[in-house]
């Protein structure tokens, strides 16, 4: 298929909440570079973080979070300082008939209404938290999940009446939720740091993928998705 | 109980077609060579091997009949088997063994352990009754399996070599304890043996197979003075011939002569008692007397007297006194005149 | 030699990536880590859910591996194959599965929340039922192997005795295959004690009632590999040592 | 009665689950997905890497399963129990302490990298290793069950008759557990193809080189979770297929 | 290759601590009851067992011998081991299990497969050569056995009653055929039976067992004039006592005298043939007689005669002629006394 031999490839891990972006993005790219393939490892942060350090051979790590990118730096496997390219907001996302009747965050302290929460340990876990507690709503969730899509997949099936996750995963899940608001959900928001990684085999490449998704093209794509402006 | 069996079971290259009739307290035994089908008839009359013809009937009740699509699980037929190869559970101890069957209909757990422990004493290994099967030798293996079988007191007793593992002493000891148990027996035993002495002490009727069919059938006494096969006149000790009878005279297929004191005719057999033989250097000269020309084959002490394998114009076993070895200066491989007395040939109808 | 070659290869692959864990974890904290009451609240819950998902996939396992290894039905194969499936299901599809079936709005579970207004997702018994999922399928198809390997004669020689299908099952079939049902119990039981995937789906996270060992290693990753390297090394200790207790004895207990 | 009641209870909760993601799938895109390039390479790229897999944890896991069944040595029931120690491990750990041994930084893929320049992550040896390290403890495991179960005294038979302990091994001991050794080989199959967390670590998501189903699988749910259970369905598909082909061959072969 | 065994094993209970020895071409029998130790002796010498103590050696070298730490794995003591339960391959057929030990020791798998075929038709079940085991009789099974221990003429051949499974005609044709293999045969064999014939026919000597020792240990023909054990006796077909010789009576424990027509003194054996033995239901006059009361528990015709077990004063064994049963109209249960005369009385210190 695609990974002719006269091509050289450019690979990108990503965070897995940009698997539709940047795969609208491959297109522009490719068509851009035509001697350039783009090859995706989309998987959790912390994964790809681990992955990095422990020497993947990629060119690019774009990660959800500030913090992981931190390890990836810490270990000296960026080049370059990495480059916030999009944020993320919290929403509360319901079923589609929304069960519960949740209409406010302060619906989530009611404890017949079953929420779902990232973990702490996760960016969207201390994202709600924080959220939570400047709205000065106490709630306690049925589970804390791993990981984003974690908590959609169970709003979407109706196994919870509620869940927060981050704008583009409701705007991914479109029709199969209800999305609510969040009073001061512009307080806390999640960035999207991109960096070039240090032992990138093509570089150059590299950086014009960086260029491209922070390009206001590339923007447009992100916006499209969900995603707020870095 | 009475069983009337008739099993048909289809083999490759052959078919087993047996018919077995026993009245309640009957014993018969199933006589014929390696492969006859024996086992294959215990195994359908106890539910184990499909019949594919004929019906199996206990007490008049049909427990397995393919036409009418009856077939009595193994479970629920109330039999008692003796497995060729023993069959004990590996993981249980001999008495445990034993008390299985008593288990499996309802005996409470330490009733079934006496009666089981009392069963071992029975047949000799009340002290091992703790072993594993894999601790025990072949001899007490067989017992605690006879054990097994009996201790149920199943309205129908198929006992398959059951004797055939043990030694000389707890054979007869053995022989008689089976032979006491199944004359207060109420069912139907059968009995597969190789062993002549066990299918004439404990047998009511003898039924030799061969090839899968029934060869002969009769009393002990009938089969024993009368062997229609070569396997039952080895087993019994008589030396059979078959021929056609012209007279006095019974020609055999090869075109040898046995000559005896009565007249008959048509297709019969003829047959004398090894101990009839006797045996010359020389062709001997008395006209009223069989001699045949063969070749000793075989020759060992045995009892009080040596027994010869002859073959030649005729094969034959010989028991003749150690002296007349001695005097005649008789060996193996040498030729010798084998001697039988018109009036030691017993010849009858095949 | 040329037995103990491979076998001495086979473990030196296992070993190696253990080694790895060995090596890297940062022993230092491993104090800390036994004294935290949350680990030892994982530890439990994640022993007392994975014995219970083994006793319950042996209790319906051993039957239907009996019935795949003695009986002889159309479709024996096909059913066989069926039952490896949630091996192959990727475990977070097998927690969607599960809701779809057994949760609050999944077509069984909503027969249950009418009839007995239990809902299962998010409690305990989800672990164990997720958990049961994953591992039963090991306990049949290694029960199976085990029994198709024993002689099916000593059945035979149970039913001339007068034993019942099920005495026989219990007192003849279950004992001589038994060191296949320790493997296939083992199996499971392991298999349940890091089960991951399914759990977090359909029982979710929550400290004390679902989140079991597996979940709390993996959401230490996220943010301290080294905690969550020790915090399996546990997982590993406890579980050698369970098993190595337990399989020596079962095994010189069948006596076979 | 007794005996099939609980099996159906037991196929009933497999079942369930199952069924659920069948009346959820969307059967109508199953034909563009069958027709997705990327899917097949990705089918082929699992059934190719399960199957390397499930041969080289026959070959080392045999032999390792006969020293656990027929030698006896001190420490052996810490071995067993130290084998199965990649099911207790949550994989995505399993992943990273393949990293530690085999990886580039390893303190083993260091002395391969010199030795023979070869870096094993991210390739799809990467995935046969990760595969293989889930798999092999099934077989492993169950095998030895099987080998117990078996009379030993087949080999002392074979031993009179002057086959070396290899001879006896191969024309005996292994023809005679056939049925636990084929259900350790579709243990491990079904695991390898099913194993998601520790390759996504060790071997990375790259399509046509590392991305085997599950991950794509994985990858559908972060988008279009319906794609997912579509996927998936094909998965167990080919799966269902080929074990239903397979098994009842090698079983009915082995004629014991 | 001559045969030194000194095989010691403890059991539960009771130890095992026999000696055999064999020059080359000698064939040696084990005889013993149940449970005397005779197939873990051949365990024992084939490698199977590990002895505690003794040693074992093969043509002066030792390939067991714990005190030296000596220990040749079975696969490479090239014996040839006949097993009491066969234990053949379950996976294999026929001709394969027969295949087996020549394709271990290096034969081509063509020429493996033609050897077992000829040896299976030795056998007598050439037909069956692609039979697997459980779809054999019991009788062609051990056939099986036998052809494989012999096809790969192993210097030393263990047989352990290869022969109990047969029938009478296979019997006396494996008998034979053994015999004149074990003639030709440079080795050592040792043959373990419970039928005095395959001991008197083809063995060179015979070692008696019982409970572990040797209890006694000659040629065929010394063991059966002159039985030292019950069991022995008992296989021979002789009557046994034991008691205190004081001129020519000899007191039995139980304080029975049994009178013969020669002197001797201190602890004997006296042994007399069945057909020694005489009936009558009442006491006999004659002086030079012994008579003592007894009852019968046994009767069954046995070829030209009557057997009877009697038990009372002496528990024998005799055989009469029908006719006398019938002139006497005896019947098990019977009292009856049991005549011998002293001149059939055979004494020989114990
Ligand atoms: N499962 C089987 N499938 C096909 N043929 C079989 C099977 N079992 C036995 N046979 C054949 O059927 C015939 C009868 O076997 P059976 O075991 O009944 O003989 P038997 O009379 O008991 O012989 P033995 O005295 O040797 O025990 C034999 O020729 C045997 O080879
Ligand atoms: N593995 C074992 N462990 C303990 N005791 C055993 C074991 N095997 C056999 N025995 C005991 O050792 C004694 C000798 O057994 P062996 O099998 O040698 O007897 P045998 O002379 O061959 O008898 P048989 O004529 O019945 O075959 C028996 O009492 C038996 O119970
Ligand atoms: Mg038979
Ligand atoms: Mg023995």
């Amino acid at each position: 298929d695609s990974s002719g031999s006269d091509k050289s490839t450019l690979t990108v891990l990503a965070a897995s909440s940009l698997t539709e972006a940047f795969t609208t993005l491959e297109t522009q790219y490719e068509s851009d570079h035509p001697d350039i393939d783009v090859v995706f490892s989309f998987d959790s942060s912390a994964t790809l973080a681990e992955q990095v350090t422990q020497g993947a051979p990629a060119d690019v790590l774009a990660t959800a979070d500030e913090d992981t990118m931190k390890t990836v730096t810490d270990a000296g496997d960026a080049a370059g300082t990495p480059q916030i390219f999009t944020t993320n907001t919290m929403v509360i996302v319901t079923p589609p008939d929304n069960p519960a009747g949740v209409t406010d965050v302060s619906d989530l302290a009611n404890s017949s209404v079953k929420l779902s929460l990232c973990d702490e340990t996760a960016p969207c876990g201390s994202a709600a938290k924080e959220l939570l507690t400047l709205d000065h709503v106490n709630a306690t969730p049925v589970s804390f999940e791993p990981d984003v899509k974690s908590v959609l997949t169970k709003v979407t099936l109706g196994e919870v009446d509620a869940g927060i996750v981050y704008a583009s995963d409701a705007h991914t899940a479109g029709h199969d939720v209800s999305t609510v608001q969040i009073t001061n959900a512009d307080q806390v928001v999640n960035s999207y740091p991109i960096a070039v990684l240090k032992d990138a085999p093509q570089p150059a490449a590299a950086q014009d993928w960086v260029d491209l998704v922070r390009s206001s093209a590339g923007q447009k794509v992100l916006a499209n998705d969900g995603f707020g402006a870095p | 109980m009475n069983l009337d069996a008739h099993v048909v079971v289809r083999r490759p290259g052959f078919d087993i077609n047996v018919e077995i009739q026993g009245q309640a307290g009957d014993t018969v035994a199933l006589l014929g060579p390696n492969g006859a089908g024996k086992t294959t008839c215990l195994r359908a009359v106890a539910g184990l091997q499909p019949i594919d013809a004929g019906r199996v009937l206990f007490g008049g009740i049909a427990v397995e009949d393919p036409s009418q699509h009856i077939r009595v699980p193994a479970s629920l037929r109330d039999v008692g088997l003796v497995f060729q190869d023993h069959l004990l559970f590996p993981h249980l101890s001999a008495r445990d063994n034993v008390a299985f069957g008593l288990r499996s209909r309802g005996t409470r757990k330490q009733q079934a352990r006496a009666t089981a422990t009392a069963w071992l004493q029975r047949v000799g290994i009340g002290d091992l009754a703790d072993r594993k099967p894999r601790n025990l030798s072949g001899g007490q293996a067989q017992r605690v399996a006879i054990a097994r079988a009996l201790v149920t007191n199943p309205s129908l007793l198929l006992l398959d070599e059951p004797l055939a593992a043990l030694d000389a002493g707890a054979k007869m000891t053995l022989r008689s304890e089976l032979r006491r148990h199944l004359e207060a027996f109420p069912g139907v035993a059968v009995l597969v043996t190789h062993d002549a002495l066990d299918a004439l002490m404990l047998a009511d009727t003898l039924v030799v197979l061969d090839e899968g069919v029934v060869v002969q059938r009769g009393t002990p006494e009938q089969v024993s003075a009368h062997p229609r096969s070569d396997h039952v006149a080895r087993l019994v000790g008589l030396n059979l011939v078959r021929g056609t009878a012209n007279g006095t005279v019974v020609t055999t297929g090869s075109g040898v002569d046995v000559v005896s004191a009565t007249d008959s005719s048509g297709d019969v057999f003829a047959s004398f008692r090894p101990s009839a033989v006797a045996l010359d250097t020389h062709r001997p000269t008395g006209s009223q007397r069989n001699a045949w020309r063969t070749r000793i084959t075989e020759l060992a002490p045995y009892g009080d007297v040596v027994r010869l394998h002859l073959e030649g114009e005729l094969d034959l076993v010989a028991d003749v006194t150690p002296q007349a070895i001695t005097s005649l200066a008789l060996d193996i491989g040498d030729p010798v005149w084998a001697v039988v007395k018109a009036t030691e040939i017993s010849v009858y109808p095949a | 030699m040329r037995l103990l070659a491979p076998a001495a290869l086979g473990l030196a692959f296992l070993a190696l990536p253990l080694i790895g864990l060995l090596v890297r974890a940062p022993w230092a904290t491993l104090g800390d880590r036994l004294q935290d009451p949350s680990v030892v609240q994982s530890l439990r819950l994640s022993l007392v859910t994975a014995s219970t998902a083994t006793i319950a996939s042996l209790l319906v396992g051993v039957p239907l591996a009996w019935v795949l290894a003695r009986t002889s039905f159309l479709g024996r194969s096909f059913l066989r194959a069926f039952i490896t499936l949630p091996l192959v299901l990727p475990p977070v599809v097998g927690g969607v599965a599960l809701f779809l079936s057994l949760g609050r709005e999944g077509y069984a579970g909503k027969v249950i929340d009418d009839w007995f207004g239990i809902t299962l997702p998010f409690t305990t018994a989800a672990v164990v039922l997720a958990q049961t999922f994953v591992a039963m399928p090991f306990v049949v198809i290694s029960v199976e192997g085990a029994l198709r390997a024993t002689d099916s004669r000593y059945d035979e020689a149970a039913a001339t005795l007068g034993a019942s299908r099920w005495r026989t099952f219990t007192r003849v079939t279950v004992p001589l295959s038994l060191p296949g049902i320790a493997a296939g119990a083992v199996l499971g039981w392991a298999r349940a004690l890091g089960e991951f995937g399914a759990t977090i789906m359909f029982a979710g996270n929550f400290p004390g009632k679902t989140q079991t060992m597996p979940l709390k290693v993996f959401l230490a990753l996220q943010t301290d590999p080294d905690a969550a390297i020790v915090l399996s090394l546990v997982l590993l200790a406890v579980s050698i040592t369970v098993l190595a207790a337990l399989r020596e004895r079962w095994l010189t207990g069948a006596g076979v």
